[in-house]
Formats: structure tokens, C-alpha cells, sequence
């Protein structure tokens, strides 16, 4: 299984650097906001904590739509279907490799841009916690999305479509946790939320994706 | 005793529905009319909300029927994948666009009750908030049926979608609670203005409105399931004569 | 290699594709060291058939019988990464299934100079030969073949022979499915178009329903 | 020439609907940002015009991943390049068709984000005005990113970055043409200069894509 | 299908695949009426050169003379939209390349019965011989095939082979790069292997320049 995890990560590598790619994508995001918006910084420190969650969240899906797609298209996917592991092992395996290169560097470079948005003193460990508490369960959801999406041409704006409803939840309560953490509130609640999901859909969702994969392999 | 399971068959199914439309519908014709027509000609005007009022006879029972409308479609998906009757797969693809349509009324009869109450279209109020996303299930479950080919494939998949997206559906209600109290009317079907119970004058035409758009929401599913049905019928004929 | 001589049993089996039966009545045995090869025309069902073998899609009636976790299945996609070595690939299959050290298949199928290079630079043929090369890593006693021989010069069909006959001497089981001579006379053959679905019996009582 | 332009219609459509699901992507980005900024209608109206336009340019962004990948993969690129048309004219028509799917669907629909977002009612008509003058420069752009990142495996996110740095100017202007009209100010200048980029980028980019894709199929 | 007859002439082409040169000294001189098979083991260099020929990579060295926009190419993948119906696919290259009907491109190669089926729903074979159909409607005189047999059943390789023979009599041409037999017994052969690049000065002098 730990195979599976690392041939992922190094096929990540390979393509031209999995890693820096998100990352980039969440960087020019957090430009493109002040542009389009405006300079002024208390506009920005307003919209800072919703901006960089949906950057996050938008960075993770961009990536999401290629995560079975090119296993499916050269048949390594009916290869590991028959292979002697569980295809819930193969999805958490995907999963895990997808947040790794993806929510984690997300994690790790979000106080920057925070600075970029003018986020308030206050909201940067918030940040980072929240993010850090959420990305994994995007990386959940996101691969149930992928693997509904399994095989069909352009999936990637139907996966969008299937899957950003689904990641309501977690933005709500990450974007909630670093507001009131940034104006010094409680943050209790909204991050023990977001664990609630997180381990849930770690839980849970595997076993759905597994079941998608199954119906559209037939 | 005759199972319930029996109506599963499409064949007796479709015979059943047959001689069932034609009745619902004009039984949903009737209660819309008369909720409708009562609500919106013999009731009095609101001291506060004017003649706006009345559009709650529409709003109300499709805010209603598009949450039922779901909860129909994950009862379907759910005897789909235990039990593999077909018509309950047709049934909850029929009912998608029902409900669809249902959340678009409640939307707009909304946001045309808003522009004079709140004096905006749209405002990020919970329910309302709640109710765009589940808009947007909808239009991704509906986006999957058309999207895969296999009609036992979008089957599958949809209703597996649909199961954790109710779920979903779910967390969203409390997260966007979470998010925001806002300024959209209590829950209860008593209030429209806070604590006063709604007149009796209001309440009885909106009970006939809301029997009404249920009858309708049947009639409509009865009439979509057997188009679906038609439609499996079409490709199965299409199938055996190629077989040859 | 499972050590038990391994068995392929197949019994009236009816597969479909895209809702449409195909076949029906398949049905064949196969014992340790046999190997059988499927003909039949284009378009006649023999991928539909080799997937409900490996487990890839449910069959419409009839039963398949091997031990649980036996087949090894090659496609006509070889799941090749552009950007992984041949070592790589090897060694991520390898490793999938518990199995050991890669070089004996890399040599076996004739790829030790290509060891290094990666599956986007590889010719046709040498893919196909890497593809082939997986089966051996597998460890598995029944291999399922979908026009394994595709792309190959003759030089390479007969490599591919050979391995194919050691793996039967080693008890193992081959079904494969060519339109041309694989240089396998020991084969059994089988016509695949023989099968083809005609009964209205193969159309599962779903479709009836909606007749 | 047509013919290119009708198939890529016709291969947008069978997909589960190419002209749906940019829109859907759109709409979903105007529900997000509510939940991840807050629910203040001030805040909202202060930064619409921003958050249309960059929802706009990632919506174009999305679709662009494949506009020549599954052409490349399946080899019709290569019998394209062969045919007796000038690879020029199947690039314009590739983002002829782009924006025929994405960028027209996106401006019709802009405004009723815009209610979402609290737009102020006096930029509605020049948001429809400055996407209808910018989203073809979107798309011939991203064309160019497509053809240069053609034949890349999970290209998506490196079309992202060299794509985006090249929207910053159509954003800068759309943008501002919207927040100059939303708050009764000129928009000539922001409109003029946006008509140019999208005349030039239409004019001359083509041939740096035909390019591009010439050297990529070598 | 061009007036004046064809004619294509390669002299002394070199040609190489990822900087590496892989052939040189290729020369050959082909008229109207004649077909040309390549052969050589995997790996050799057939694609690489067929793809120059079809002009989608320059010739390290040589020249290569053909009519302009007389060159049809086929290539190990077929070009098909999995949602496209056989009969919207060929409408579309015949429209591009200016040519008329496509009925009989259909009927001839049999698929006139999967007039209807989308790409997606083909077998190997099928979409195979869809592939080669798209070349009768290019209404071009040279033929450029790579391996165009593949997953053909016999009675397909030899329908294929009387189109080839069809297109030669009208005054077209054909090379082919193959492995198995494809019943032209009237085809000049080229073994490929013998071209294999060995000197330094197939290396452009570029590489020189790091040497
Ligand atoms: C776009 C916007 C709107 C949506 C989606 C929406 C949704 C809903 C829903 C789902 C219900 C049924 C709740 C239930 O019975 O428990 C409802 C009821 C109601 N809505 Fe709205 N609403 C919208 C706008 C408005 C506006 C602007 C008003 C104006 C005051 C309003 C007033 C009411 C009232 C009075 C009821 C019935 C009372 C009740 O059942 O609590 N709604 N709405
Ligand atoms: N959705 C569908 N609807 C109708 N027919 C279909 C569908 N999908 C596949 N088919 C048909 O089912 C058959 C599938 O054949 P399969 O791929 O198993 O053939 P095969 O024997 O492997 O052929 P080949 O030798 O060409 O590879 C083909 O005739 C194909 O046209
Ligand atoms: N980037 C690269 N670096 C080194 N060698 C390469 C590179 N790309 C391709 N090659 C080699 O160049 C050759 C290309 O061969 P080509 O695809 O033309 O072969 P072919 O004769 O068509 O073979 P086949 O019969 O297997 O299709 C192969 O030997 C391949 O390994
Ligand atoms: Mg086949
Ligand atoms: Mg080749």
C-alpha cells in the first residue's frame, strides 16, 4: 500500500513538480484578489480569512481532477482493481498522496500569503491550524468527486460541480475559525467542527469512493 | 398479502400510474386553484407587509416541496441500492427536476418577497443561504445523470451521490447557522411577524396551497417516471433488435 | 507462485457490454499448465469476456470459479506511466503484490537496456514488452490476455512464447485472446463467436420488465 | 474550418454539457466567497466587481486544461496538423469555440451573480459591457497556455501559472471598468484598453500557439 | 484524389527521436501505383520515420520530396472521440479535407452496420477499422501507416488489404510499417534495421558543438 503512496508522490515529482504547482496557483490567487478588488487594507484584512479558504480550497480542487483520470486512461486502474489490495486502501492511498502535495504545502505557505491579504496579527496561527485541520477532509471529498467522476471526458468542471457543495461545511468552519480567531474570539467551536468532518469523511467516504470506482470500472 | 414491491415492476407500475395521474392532477389543479385564488383574493392585506404577503401562498409549499422533493430521491436511492428496483432509480431521476424547479420558485417568489421587506433581492440570510446549496446539489446530481451514459452506471453513481450529499446537505444547514443569524422568518409555519400566531385567515388557503403543490410534486413525478420508463422501454426494444 | 496447482473453472457464463448481452453458455475448464486461446472476429466479445474474468465487470448469469486473488490481467492498455522507469514500474507492481526483486523479468522479456528509461520514450513494441513483463511480477498462476502479442516483432512474440510456456510448466494458467499465431500449438483453442448471445433468456428479466 | 468549430460545439455538448457546467463553476465560486467572507451586504458590495472578474478568469481557466489535451492523447492532433487547414486557423477556432462554451455563457449570467454579491446597481451594465470586450482575450490566451503546455501530464496547474500572470492586465481593467461604472465615474479608458488587448491577443497570438503546438507534436 | 500522379522520393533521410539519432542514410523512390513495407524489430525507428515523412518532425538530414498536402497519416492511435458516432467522425475529416460523402469510406471498410455507435462503444478492432476509413476520406495520395493491422481479425486484414490494392490501382501510394503479414504480396519491402545511425555525423552538428 505504502508502494502505492510512494509511486504517487514520485509520478507527482515527475510531472513537473506537483508540489510547486498548487502552491503557485494559491500564490497567484492571493495576488489577483488585490487586484481585482482593490488596494485599500482594511477591505483586504476584511476578506482575508475567506479568501485564502477559498484559495485553498480552489487550489486542492484544480489538482483534483487528474487523480484517477490518468489511472483510468492507461488501465492502471483495472490493473489495481484486481490487484490484492483493498480498492478503499487504493482511494485513502490517493487521498493521502493528494494531501501531501497539495493541502500540506498549502498549509506551510499560507502565513505568507497571509501577509500578501493583510490578514490581522492575530489570525495567523488560526490559519495555519485551520488549514491544517481541513485540508485533509478536501482531500477526502475531493477524491469521491474524482471518483464519481471517473471516465467521463471533461470531468473536471462536473467534479467541480459535485464536489464544491460538498466543501461547504469546511469552509464555512475554517473561514469561521480564523475570522474570530483574527478578532480575538473563540475558536473552540469551529475547529472542533472541522475535526468532526475531517475525521469523519476520512472515516466514511472511502468506502463511497470505492464503490464509485467499482460501478465505473464495470 | 401483495407486497408493496409488487408496484416495482415497471409493467404494473405503469398501469397503476395510468389510471393514478389523471386523478392527482386535477386533485393538484383544484387546491392550488383554491389556495391560490383564496390566498390571494379574500384574504386581507398585512398591516405590515402589505399586499407582498401573499406571495407566501407560492413561496411556502415550493420551499417545502424542494426540501421533500430530496428527501423523496434519497428514500429511491436508497431502495435502488439495496433492493435494484428500477423504477425507484427512474423515479428519483424524475423527481431532480421537479425539485429543482421547486427550489428556483422558493428562490424567486423569495427574492421578489425581499426586494419590498428587506429592500434587497438577496441577502445572505441561513435559510436562503441554505437553500442556494441545495440548489446546487441538485444541479450536480442532475449534472451526473446526464453526463454518464450507462443508465444502470448513473444509477449507481447518482444515488451513491445522493446519499452523501444529504449528509452534506445536512452539515451545511448548521454550518451556515453556525455562520450567520439572520433575518428570514422563524421556522415554524405559525409566525410572520414575531410571536403573533399566523391568522387563520392566512393559514387555511396556504394548508390548501400546500396539499396542493405536494399533489403536484406527485403528479409530476408519476408523469416524469412513466416518460423515464418510456424511455427504458425505447432502449430495451432498441437492444433486442440488434441482438436480432 | 501459490502453491496449490491452481484451476480455472467456467460454467454457462453470459456477459454483457454496455447493457447489451454478448455472450452466453461460455463455459470451459482449464487445470494447471494449460493454457487456452480465444479467437473469434472483431467486435465478437472477447474483451468483455476476459474482463468478467478478471472481476473487472459482474457476468449476467453463469459462474466462474478460481481460487480468490489468482489472475493477473494484461489490456490492451498497458498502464504504463510516461514518467516512470521500467525498473520503477516494475518495482511498483512488484511490490503491490508481495513479491520480490524486478532484474529476472526485466531480462526475461529482453528490457535490461531499457531499464532506465522512461515508459514516454519507449517505442510500441517496447511497451508492450514492459506491459508483459508486469505478469511476471505478479506471482500469480492464471494470466488473462488480451492480445498480448499487439505491436511485437516476431523475435518478441516468440520471447513471449517462451515465457508463456514456462509459466505453464511452472503449473500455471494462461487465457488468452489473438487474432494471430502466438507459436503456442499446445494451446487449446477456443471460438469465441460460437457464443454469441441470441436467446432472449440472455437478456436479464430487468430488460423484461420493461417490455 | 467550420467543421473544427462544430465538432468542438458538438464535443462540448455530449460531454454532459460544456456550456452548463462553466456556469455552474461560476455560480458556485459567487456562492463561496459569501461563506467564506461573511455575510455583510457592504463588505460584499465593495469587493463584487473584484470577485466577478477573478471568478470569471478561473471558470475560463478550468476548461482551458483540456482544450487541446484529449486532441493530443488520442492522436487527433496530429492528423490535424496533417490536414490542408493552417494550424493558425485550428488554434482560433479551438478559442473561438472556448469561449462560445465558457466566456459568452459567463458574461449572460454575470449580473445575476452580481445580486448575489451585492453588486451596486449601476455596474451591472458594464460588467456585461467589460466581460463581453475581455472574455475573448481570456480565451485566446489561454490557448496559447493550452498549446504550450500540451502533451505535459497534469499540465492543468502549470497552464494555471503561465496563464494567469498573463490575465492580470485583462483583469485589471475589466475590474476596473465595473468599480469606475458601479460608483457613476468614466469607464472609457478601462473599456478602451481592454478592446485592445483583446483585439491584439486575437490578432497575434495565434501564431505564437500555432507554434507553440508545431514544436510540442515534434 | 489529386490529378497528376504522385510521386514520393526520400534521399538519404536521417531522423532521430528524443536528440538521439536513430537512422540514417534512408533512401527510397516511390511512384504512383507502387506500396512500400517497412520491417525491423521494435525499437528500430519505423514511427520515428513515418512521422518525419508525414512532416511532424524535420529530418535531421536528407530530403524528403512529396507533393505538398499529398501525405495521409495513420498512427498507432487512431484519433477517435469517444462520444462521436462513426458517421460524425468521418464527416469531419472528409469536411476538412474538403471531400464530399462519407457513406462509402463506411461501407467499405464494413462498418456501415456501426454507422451509429459512438467511438466509445467500439471494440479494439472496430475502432481500428474506423481509423483506416478516415483515410479514404482525406482524398490523399500517399498513404503514411503505422502498424495499421492491430487488433484486426483476419477477414478485416484482408478487406484492408484490397483497399490498399484499390488506392495503389487508382494511382495512390502507401508506406507501411508492420510486423505481421498484411497480404500485399506485390509491396516492395525495406528492412529498416539496416539504416540503424552509427557514425558521429548523424549527430547535427550542434551535438558536435558540446563535443
Ligand atoms: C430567496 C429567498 C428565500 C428563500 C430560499 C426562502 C426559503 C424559505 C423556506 C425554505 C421556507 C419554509 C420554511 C418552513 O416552513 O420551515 C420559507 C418560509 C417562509 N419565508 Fe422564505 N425564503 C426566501 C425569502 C423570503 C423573504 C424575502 C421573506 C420575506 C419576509 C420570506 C418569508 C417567509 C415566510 C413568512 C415563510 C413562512 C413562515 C414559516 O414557515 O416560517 N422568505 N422560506
Ligand atoms: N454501449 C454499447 N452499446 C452497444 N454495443 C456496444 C456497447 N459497448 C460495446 N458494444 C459492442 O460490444 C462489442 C464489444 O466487444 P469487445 O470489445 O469485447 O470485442 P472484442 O472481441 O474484444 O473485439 P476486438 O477483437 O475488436 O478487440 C462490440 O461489438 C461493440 O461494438
Ligand atoms: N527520449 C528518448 N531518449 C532515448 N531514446 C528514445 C527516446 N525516445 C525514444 N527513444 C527510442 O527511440 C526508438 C523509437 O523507436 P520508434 O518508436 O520509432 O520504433 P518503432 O520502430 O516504431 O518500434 P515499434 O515497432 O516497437 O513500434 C526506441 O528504441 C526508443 O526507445
Ligand atoms: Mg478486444
Ligand atoms: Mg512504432
Amino acid at each position: 500500500m505504502t508502494a502505492l503512496l510512494i509511486r504517487d508522490l514520485r509520478l507527482a515529482m515527475r510531472a513537473g513538480g506537483g508540489f510547486g504547482l498548487g502552491l503557485a496557483f494559491y500564490l497567484i490567487l492571493a495576488v489577483l484578489v488585490p487586484l481585482g478588488v482593490g488596494p485599500e487594507g482594511d477591505t483586504l484584512a476584511l476578506i482575508a480569512p475567506g479568501i485564502l479558504w477559498v484559495g485553498a480550497l480552489l487550489s486542492c480542487l484544480l489538482s483534483l481532477d487528474r487523480l484517477f483520470a490518468l489511472d483510468y486512461e492507461d488501465g492502471s486502474l483495472d490493473l489495481l482493481a484486481t490487484a490484492p489490495i483493498p480498492l478503499e486502501g487504493v482511494v485513502t492511498m490517493k487521498a493521502l498522496a493528494h494531501w501531501i502535495t497539495t493541502g500540506l504545502p498549502l498549509t506551510l505557505v499560507a502565513p505568507v500569503l497571509g501577509v500578501l491579504l493583510n490578514l490581522p496579527a492575530a489570525g495567523f496561527g488560526w490559519l495555519v491550524a485551520s488549514l491544517l485541520l481541513g485540508t485533509p477532509a478536501l482531500s477526502v471529498i475531493g477524491t469521491f468527486g474524482a471518483a464519481l467522476t471517473l471516465g467521463l471526458r471533461r470531468g473536471g468542471l462536473l467534479l467541480s460541480l459535485l464536489v464544491l457543495p460538498l466543501y461547504v461545511p469546511t469552509l464555512v468552519f475554517g473561514a469561521q475559525a480564523v475570522v474570530r480567531g483574527a478578532a480575538g474570539l473563540g475558536t473552540a467551536t469551529p475547529l472542533l467542527l472541522l475535526a468532526g468532518i475531517t475525521a469523519g469523511a476520512a472515516a466514511l467516504l472511502p468506502f463511497a469512493s470505492a464503490a464509485a470506482i467499482r460501478i465505473n470500472l464495470r | 398479502m401483495a407486497s408493496i414491491w409488487r408496484y416495482a415492476n415497471p409493467r404494473k407500475f405503469m398501469e397503476t400510474s395510468g389510471w393514478l395521474l389523471p386523478g392527482v392532477s386535477i386533485l393538484a389543479a383544484l387546491c392550488i386553484a383554491t389556495g391560490v385564488i383564496w390566498g390571494f383574493f379574500f384574504t386581507g392585506e398585512d398591516y405590515r407587509q402589505g399586499s407582498t404577503v401573499k406571495i407566501v401562498f407560492l413561496h411556502v409549499p415550493a420551499a417545502l416541496m424542494a426540501i421533500n422533493a430530496w428527501l423523496m430521491m434519497l428514500v429511491a436511492s436508497l431502495i435502488w441500492l439495496i433492493r435494484r428496483h428500477h423504477v425507484s432509480a427512474l423515479a428519483a431521476k424524475a423527481a431532480a427536476p421537479v425539485g429543482v424547479t421547486m427550489t428556483l420558485i422558493a428562490l424567486i417568489t423569495g427574492a421578489v418577497w425581499g426586494q419590498p421587506m428587506w429592500g434587497t433581492w438577496w441577502a445572505w440570510d441561513p435559510r436562503l443561504t441554505s437553500f442556494l446549496i441545495l440548489f446546487l446539489f441538485y444541479l450536480g446530481y442532475i449534472a451526473l445523470w446526464q453526463a454518464i451514459e450507462d443508465p444502470d452506471t448513473a444509477a449507481d453513481l447518482t444515488s451513491v451521490l445522493c446519499l452523501v450529499g444529504s449528509v452534506f446537505a445536512l452539515l451545511s444547514r448548521y454550518a451556515v447557522n453556525f455562520w450567520n443569524q439572520g433575518l428570514h422568518q422563524g421556522a415554524s409555519l405559525s409566525v410572520v411577524d414575531e410571536g403573533a400566531p399566523m391568522d387563520i385567515a392566512y393559514r387555511l388557503p396556504l394548508y390548501f396551497a400546500m396539499a396542493g403543490f405536494a399533489l403536484l410534486f406527485i403528479a409530476l413525478l408519476l408523469a416524469g417516471t412513466r416518460t423515464e420508463i418510456r424511455a427504458r422501454r425505447m432502449q430495451a426494444l432498441l437492444t433486442r433488435e440488434r441482438m436480432g | 507462485m501459490t502453491d496449490a496447482p491452481a484451476a480455472l473453472t467456467v460454467d454457462s457464463l453470459a456477459c454483457a457490454r454496455g447493457g447489451i448481452p454478448l455472450l452466453e453458455g461460455v463455459s470451459f475448464a482449464l487445470n494447471a499448465g494449460e493454457a487456452l486461446v480465444l479467437r473469434g472476429p472483431n467486435g465478437c466479445g472477447k474483451t468483455t469476456l476476459l474482463r468478467t474474468l478478471a472481476g473487472l465487470q459482474p457476468p449476467l448469469a453463469g459462474r466462474i470459479s478460481a481460487p480468490p486473488e489468482s489472475i493477473a490481467y494484461a489490456a490492451h492498455a498497458d498502464g504504463l506511466k510516461p514518467t516512470l522507469t521500467a525498473t520503477e514500474t516494475l518495482q511498483f507492481w512488484a511490490r503491490l503484490h508481495g513479491q520480490g526483486g524486478v532484474t529476472p523479468a526485466l531480462e526475461r522479456m529482453n528490457l535490461a537496456v531499457l531499464a532506465q528509461r522512461q515508459g514516454q520514450h519507449l517505442s510500441a513494441g517496447q511497451k508492450r514488452r514492459l506491459g508483459l513483463a508486469r505478469l511476471l511480477v505478479t506471482g500469480r498462476p492464471i494470466w488473462v490476455l488480451d492480445e498480448p502479442t499487439v505491436s511485437l516483432d516476431s523475435a518478441s512474440v516468440a520471447l513471449f512464447a517462451g515465457v508463456v510456456r514456462e509459466h505453464l510448466a511452472r503449473g500455471g494458467l494462461a487465457v488468452i485472446a489473438t487474432h494471430v499465431d502466438l507459436g503456442l500449438p499446445e494451446a487449446r483453442s477456443l471460438e469465441i463467436a460460437r457464443f454469441r448471445a441470441t436467446t432472449r433468456a440472455a437478456a436479464d428479466d430487468f430488460l423484461e420488465a420493461f417490455l
